[in-house]
């Protein structure tokens, strides 16, 4: 079946291609003017800019890579196509947001690595000179 | 660089291995040349393609390795035999342990796996070979050099010694400096790619390669098994590669990943290490399951209990594997949410676990069980295997693992699961599978003896460090005072350890003895079995597998056509010619260039590095470049090899 | 192995020999495990994010212009690529020739604005070496560019071959499969927009 | 059956030596609150263990005697595939097992994360302790004092310890007292732990560091509230100051012997703000690691070693505690 569309469909103007390309421009646009021109929240933000990005791999798996397309017989390949990019997306979850979870949480408050004022008494130490002040701001963001 | 630092000295052990290593060397190429055998070695294995022949390969290397592993295991047993022991010193006995860890389950386990599924899994679909068969050597090639980089730095430049977990920043340049952790790096990363592309590899051939009317949920539990096992490797494997990767740039290249300096982050390595290190226990041991459910069912002579629910519990596992990882780091100060998250997540694991336990015990009931090795094997895992299965459900329980981590507990579990789940399964699939990689059987009376010693030496061995482990016996040490108390509990330990060590010899005794003596097997079907891969005419299937690709109507199907008498003898009008694959040198040629470029990045000597990796990509070029088709077997070469009479 | 021709001409070229169906379906499976290899990336990146010792933020050098552009070659180099693959299959090889070139072309252009800015952020004293988050940000932006880098050879190469061989099942199939690698790299790109620098900068100026 | 025999007897042997040695074994021996409530989980969650155990092998022990393949076999069954009774059951008892054993675990986890139930009234004392490859330092910032390898506590009150490491991943632990957690450096992770009886007990740092994680030992005195003050103020009356130069020879990998000063480190460093102090010292002296199986490996370790010897005996007043 889809089979018959993958072919049908390139034998006119590229509709799809193009509406996919104009959606990304667009998608972009719109998540850096969220991003930078706007006052929205911190979370709303990344809620917001992530919801985009998601929605703009859609995009291409969809438009550009065929990811449903398949040509045997049995839908067996197209459902292998999609599980594997779903089971990715899931691992990829994990990974990301479980290691910054794991890694912030207990730590986060303690974690002092950063606003270290340097100690003082070395001789030959010299790359340690300004030491940058970042705000507790940052610091924030773990929790 | 000075020779001492390149050469590793001072030690008659190592003087011992350096020459036996050079005679070796010089008695394989004095053979070799004696007898003309370098075009055979070139033709038939260095270039072949056939899924049998290379899982024949990686079982060789494997049990190679199992030896190497094994015998840091005894040098680490008689070390800690008896309360401060000089055998070893501090060093020696931390490189050791470090060596163990890191053959035994990258080098021994995951390779005996990847072996048996390669020699079996394309017989029990039914095909001709897998999907890719040139990516298939290349596969074996890049662990086969890995392994072998791994193994060289106990003679050059000196062995790792930051444990086979490696936590930073104890490996770092600052702590351990020197080739030894590269060669963890640069060995690992170099086989990673390559189980990688086994993953791969096998999911499409278990996808796309079936005999028709395989249906999925008629394929053979073993080959399901590696299917959800390749999905494993798939999503798990990149993330060793990435922080194997992360870790090479902190050592060669200044990044500050993990290290002391710059706001690195250690504690980042060992999230990364486990969100590996956990899914790949279960890719060592979801193989293992599979194998003693096609063994169980053969010799129960019965049908798998609970063929859906055993597939469910192994997509569950799958799926959970990948949620756990922080039950090895529960002391890292992770908050109460997160340990407790991580607490049930990891518990939950023995449920379908427990389901998969009861579904073999009841495939036995109501069969006829025969008590082959390889069914003993089995038992022997059951039995074993539970122990180790619920003292990791008591490691899992976070506020109580504050007191059983970095102890021998956990020592004992792991060996509990691996030694008890692995290498049975192992040791069973290599006997149940033997007649078709051989042609014929491993002697019974001899195997059960290896049966026997192996399984007592094992409870000896490890199931007094349950006890240790309670009384505080940490791991990794390299020996411990007498006012302990641990010096009888170790002793016993010991002993286990080398009934182990006399049972391994007894096994390779019986190769040969059987190698010498065993009848050989005159029909394909050794073991009156169900799956397909018994189904082949020959003793061993030819090159090509099947000369007619069999048509399949049901589970076990093979089984259910010996039961009903209707099992088809082949005959020549059927046969068409057979299309099969060009062997190739290229994949022996790109490993040893990865070799070339893995050994200079453990220097340092980038240029030799970059010479590597220039031969590297000149062989995937040249690959893309060649446009073969592979080549067809003849009507008349497929009657002659059958042996059909017209 | 069993090797089914389909003749159907509705099939497209790359999907008609049996290794052209099963080398899509392999390198489709081995994009999970990029997936899975740039998630491992990004879940450096964002814990090592804040961990800026003595070096500058992050955010601090990023700038909107140079981003920008990159995206949009990307963008588009994926979108001409789509049109490549649409000629293809429209058995036209001097549209697909044509549009794989332009595509190179972008991709070139986004390797050298990349470089640029590396350039500018090293000159700027943030390097591999400065601290763990410059650490992360080289390691995950350098990969994805090695993978470009590499994606642009690739090409090359398989252009080269279908200049030589012209379209077969075979030839086909290896541009399917380099412009499934390509598409795949602007998806990851879209992430390192959003997860690197779009956050980057709201962390550092919001 | 003959063959499961051995198997039986081992087991049954090993659970009476097990239950039998319980109290021989320190961490069933604890001898304080958190150890308490560890051991009682340890406990309880055996006691599931056993019984799973024996679930399992009673029913293999049946399954395989009555199925062997032997004269007038009964009950044959090849197509015996399955029972949904059956594997409702062992679905649903392992998961309320798995939930039998949450409740308790999840539990312990959050009231080990702060001090014991018990003494929550009670001000705790705090203690920072340091790993150092292959030492332990520990500050007492109230009583401004400084112990190095050894440790005195007040009993029946909870101690906190702030951990962190100059250098390797660590792992803080004195099993009679209660559970581990690593101290690592550039952070600060931070266990209760109480001591409910006077006595001495061992601790050691039981993630592996290298070299000379063997004897990266301590000692953990208890003492009576009373005692401990004395000894707290005998100390910071008696005992040398820390200077800057002997803290940073302390930095070099190697150990030494128990000391004691009357100031701490923490006056100018704080290795949980400061991952870096120990490599910068090590720089300072002149040591770099070398590779350990080369000459010039062994005799940077030579060196390592006299610089410990000097820096002990520096120490005058090293013995001034008592043991
Ligand atoms: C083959 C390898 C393998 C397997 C299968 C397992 C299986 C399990 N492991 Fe193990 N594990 C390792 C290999 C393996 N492990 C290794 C190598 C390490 C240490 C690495 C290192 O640090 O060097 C380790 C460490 C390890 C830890 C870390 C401890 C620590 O560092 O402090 C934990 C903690 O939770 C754990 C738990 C478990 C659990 C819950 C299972 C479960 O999957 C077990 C499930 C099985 C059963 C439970 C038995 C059968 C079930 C029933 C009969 C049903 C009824 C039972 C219940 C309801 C409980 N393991
Ligand atoms: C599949 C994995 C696997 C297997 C099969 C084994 C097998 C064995 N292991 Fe393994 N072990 C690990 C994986 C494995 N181990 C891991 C991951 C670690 C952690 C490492 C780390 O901490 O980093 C570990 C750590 C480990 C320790 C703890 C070290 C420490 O913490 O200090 C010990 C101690 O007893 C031990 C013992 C053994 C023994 C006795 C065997 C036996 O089963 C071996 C059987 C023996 C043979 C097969 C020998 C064959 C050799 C001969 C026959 C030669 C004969 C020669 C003479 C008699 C001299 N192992
Ligand atoms: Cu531990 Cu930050
Ligand atoms: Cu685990």
């Amino acid at each position: 079946m889809a089979n018959k569309t993958a072919a049908n469909e390139h034998h006119g103007f590229p509709w799809k291609h193009l509406i996919g390309f104009v959606l990304s421009i667009v998608l972009t646009l719109f998540a850096l003017w969220i991003a930078l021109g706007t006052d929205l929240s911190l979370t709303w933000i990344l809620i917001i800019i992530f919801g985009f990005a998601f929605l703009q791999a859609a995009l291409q798996l969809l438009m550009f890579m065929h990811v449903t397309e398949n040509s045997t017989k049995s839908n067996l390949t197209s459902r292998v196509q999609i599980g594997n990019i779903l089971f990715a997306a899931f691992v990829a979850i994990v990974i990301v947001i479980g290691s910054v979870w794991v890694m912030a949480a207990g730590h986060a408050k303690h974690d002092k690595h950063n606003h270290a004022p340097k100690t003082e008494n070395h001789e030959n130490h010299g790359s340690h000179g300004g030491g940058s002040e970042h705000d507790s701001g940052e610091h924030g963001s773990h929790e | 660089m000075k020779w001492d630092e390149f050469f590793v000295t001072g030690d008659p052990m190592i003087y011992g291995a350096d020459v036996s290593i050079v005679l070796t060397m010089v008695g394989i190429l004095f053979y070799l040349t004696k007898y003309k055998k370098w075009k055979w070695l070139w033709d038939e294995w260095l270039t072949t393609v056939d899924h049998k022949k290379l899982g024949i390969m990686y079982i060789v290397s494997a049990v190679l390795m199992l030896f190497r592993g094994g015998v840091d295991a005894l040098l680490m047993r008689t070390q800690l035999a008896v309360p401060e022991a000089k055998f070893l010193d501090s060093q020696h006995y931390n490189e050791i342990f470090t060596t163990h860890g890191t053959i035994m389950i990258i080098f021994m386990a995951m390779p005996f796996l990847i072996g048996l599924i390669n020699v079996v899994v394309p017989l029990q679909i039914g095909a001709r070979d897998v999907a890719y068969p040139y990516l298939n050597a290349v596969s074996f090639w890049t662990f086969f050099i890995g392994a072998m980089l791994f193994n060289i730095s106990f003679v050059i430049g000196g062995s790792p010694s930051a444990g086979w977990t490696s936590y930073m920043p104890l490996a770092s340049n600052e702590l351990s400096p020197g080739p030894g952790q590269n060669y963890y790096l640069l060995g690992l990363q170099i086989a990673g790619i390559g189980t990688l592309l086994t993953g791969i590899n096998f999911l499409v051939t278990i996808l796309k390669m079936r005999a028709p009317g395989m249906t999925l949920f008629r394929m053979p539990m073993f080959t399901w098994s590696s299917l959800v096992t390749m999905v494993i490797i798939i999503f798990a494997f990149p993330i060793l590669t990435v922080a194997l990767a992360l870790m090479t740039f902190d050592r060669l290249f200044g990044s500050h990943f993990f290290t002391l300096q710059g706001a690195g982050m250690d504690m980042l390595w060992a999230n990364l290490f486990w969100l590996w290190g956990h899914p790949e226990v279960y890719i060592v041991i979801l193989p293992a399951f599979g194998m003693f459910s096609e063994i169980i069912s053969t010799f129960s002579r019965k049908t798998l209990f609970g063929y859906k629910a055993m597939i469910w519990s192994m997509l569950l596992i799958a799926g959970y594997s990948f949620l756990v990882w922080v039950h090895h780091f529960f002391t890292m100060g992770s908050g109460a949410l997160v340990n407790s998250v991580f607490s049930i997540t990891t518990m939950a694991i023995g449920i379908p676990t427990g389901v998969k336990i009861f579904n073999w015990l009841f495939t036995m009931y109501r069969g006829k069980i025969q008590f082959t090795t390889p069914m003993l094997w089995s038992l022997g895992f059951i039995v074993n295997f539970v122990i180790g299965g619920v003292t990791g459900v008591m490691l899992a329980m976070a506020a109580a693992d504050y007191q059983y981590h970095n102890t021998y507990f956990l020592v004992s579990h792991f060996h509990y699961v691996l030694i008890a789940g692995t290498v049975f399964a192992c040791f069973a699939g290599l006997i149940y599978w033997y007649p078709k990689m051989f042609g014929y059987k491993l002697n019974e009376r001899i195997g059960k003896w290896v049966f026997w010693i192996f399984t007592i030496g094992f409870n000896v061995c490890f199931f007094p460090q349950y006890f240790l482990g309670l009384d505080g016996m940490p791991r990794r040490v390299y020996t411990y005072s007498e006012e302990s108390g641990w010096g009888p509990l170790n002793m016993v330990s010991t002993i286990g350890g080398f009934m182990m060590g006399i049972a391994f010899l007894v096994l390779v005794y019986n190769m040969y003895y059987s190698f010498r003596f065993a009848k050989r097997e005159t029909t394909g079907d050794a073991w009156d079995g169900r799956t397909l891969e018994w189904s082949t005419p020959t003793a061993m299937p030819p090159f090509y597998n099947f000369a007619k690709i069999p048509e399949v109507t049901g589970l076990d199907h093979f089984w259910r056509q010996k039961q009903a008498g209707k099992v088809e003898k082949l005959t020549a009008n059927e046969l068409k010619p057979i299309h099969m694959p060009s062997n190739s040198g290229v994949p022996f040629i790109m490993a040893s260039f990865f070799f070339v470029a893995g050994f200079g990045m453990v220097f340092d000597w980038m240029w030799m590095a970059i010479i590597g990796l220039v031969g590297v990509f000149g062989t995937l070029i040249y690959r893309s470049f060649e446009y073969d088709d592979g080549y067809y077997v003849s009507v008349e070469e497929i009657i002659e090899t059958e042996k059909i009479s017209k | 192995m069993a090797h089914a021709e389909t003749h159907d001409p509705n099939t497209p070229l790359e999907y008609r020999s049996e290794i052209g169906r099963l080398n899509i379906l392999g390198f489709w499976i081995f994009l999970g495990a990029e997936i899975a290899l740039f998630s491992t990336l990004f879940a450096t990146y964002m814990v090592l994010t804040h961990r800026i010792a003595d070096g500058p933020a992050l955010g601090e050098l990023f700038e909107v212009k140079s981003l920008l552009i990159q995206t949009f070659l990307l963008l588009t180099s994926s979108f001409t690529c789509g049109l490549a693959v649409h000629e293809m299959r429209r058995h036209n090889v001097k549209g697909l020739i044509t549009w794989m070139v332009v595509t190179l072309g972008l991709g070139l252009g986004f390797l050298y604005f990349e470089i640029q800015e590396f350039l500018h952020f090293i000159h700027e004293g943030a390097n591999i070496g400065t601290s763990a988050a410059w650490s992360g940000f080289f390691i995950l932006v350098g990969t994805h560019g090695a993978h470009v880098t590499f994606g642009i050879f690739w090409v090359t190469m398989v252009l080269i071959q279908v200049a030589k061989r012209g379209l077969t099942p075979a030839t086909s199939a290896k541009v399917f499969i380099t412009s499934l690698y390509w598409h795949f790299l602007d998806v990851v790109w879209i992430f390192i927009f959003t997860a690197v620098y779009l956050m980057g900068m709201v962390m550092h100026h919001g | 059956m003959r063959r499961l025999k051995p198997f039986l007897t081992f087991g049954l042997m090993m659970a009476v030596f097990m239950l039998s040695g319980c109290s021989d074994m320190i961490v069933l021996d604890p001898k304080g609150p958190v150890g308490e409530e560890q051991k009682d989980l340890i406990m309880y969650s055996i006691w599931f263990m056993l019984f799973i155990l024996l679930v399992v092998y009673a029913l293999t022990a049946f399954i395989v005697y009555k199925y062997r393949d032997h004269k007038n076999h009964k009950g044959y069954d090849p197509d015996n595939e399955g029972s949904h009774l059956l594997e409702t059951i062992w679905w649903i008892i392992p998961i309320i097992i798995v939930i039998a054993l949450a409740i308790p675990t999840v539990n312990s986890i959050y009231s080990l994360e702060g001090p014991p139930e018990e003494s929550k009234d009670q001000k705790p004392l705090v203690i920072h302790a340091t790993s150092v490859n292959w030492k332990w330092v520990f500050s007492y910032p109230e009583q401004d004092i400084e112990t190095v390898n050894y440790l005195h506590i007040p009993e029946d009150r909870p101690v906190l310890f702030k951990l962190t490491s100059a250098d390797s991943m660590a792992s803080f632990w004195v099993p009679q007292l209660g559970g581990q957690k690593y101290a690592m450096a550039g952070m600060e992770t931070e266990l209760y732990l109480q001591a409910d009886e006077q006595g001495t007990y061992e601790g050691r740092n039981s993630n592996f560091t290298g070299e000379g994680f063997t004897n990266h030992t301590f000692d953990v005195m208890a003492m009576s509230d009373a005692e401990f003050e004395k000894w707290a103020s005998e100390t910071k009356a008696d005992a040398p100051e820390l200077s800057k130069g002997q803290y940073d020879k302390l930095m070099l990998p190697g150990h030494v012997k128990q000391m004691t000063f009357s100031s701490t480190h923490l006056d100018w460093v704080d290795h949980a703000k400061n991952a870096e102090y120990a490599l910068d010292a090590r720089k300072r002296l002149g040591y770099e690691e070398k590779l350990p199986h080369s000459k010039a490996g062994k005799e940077e370790k030579k060196k390592r070693e006299e610089e410990m010897k000097k820096l002990e005996e520096s120490e005058s007043h090293g013995d001034s505690h008592a043991h």
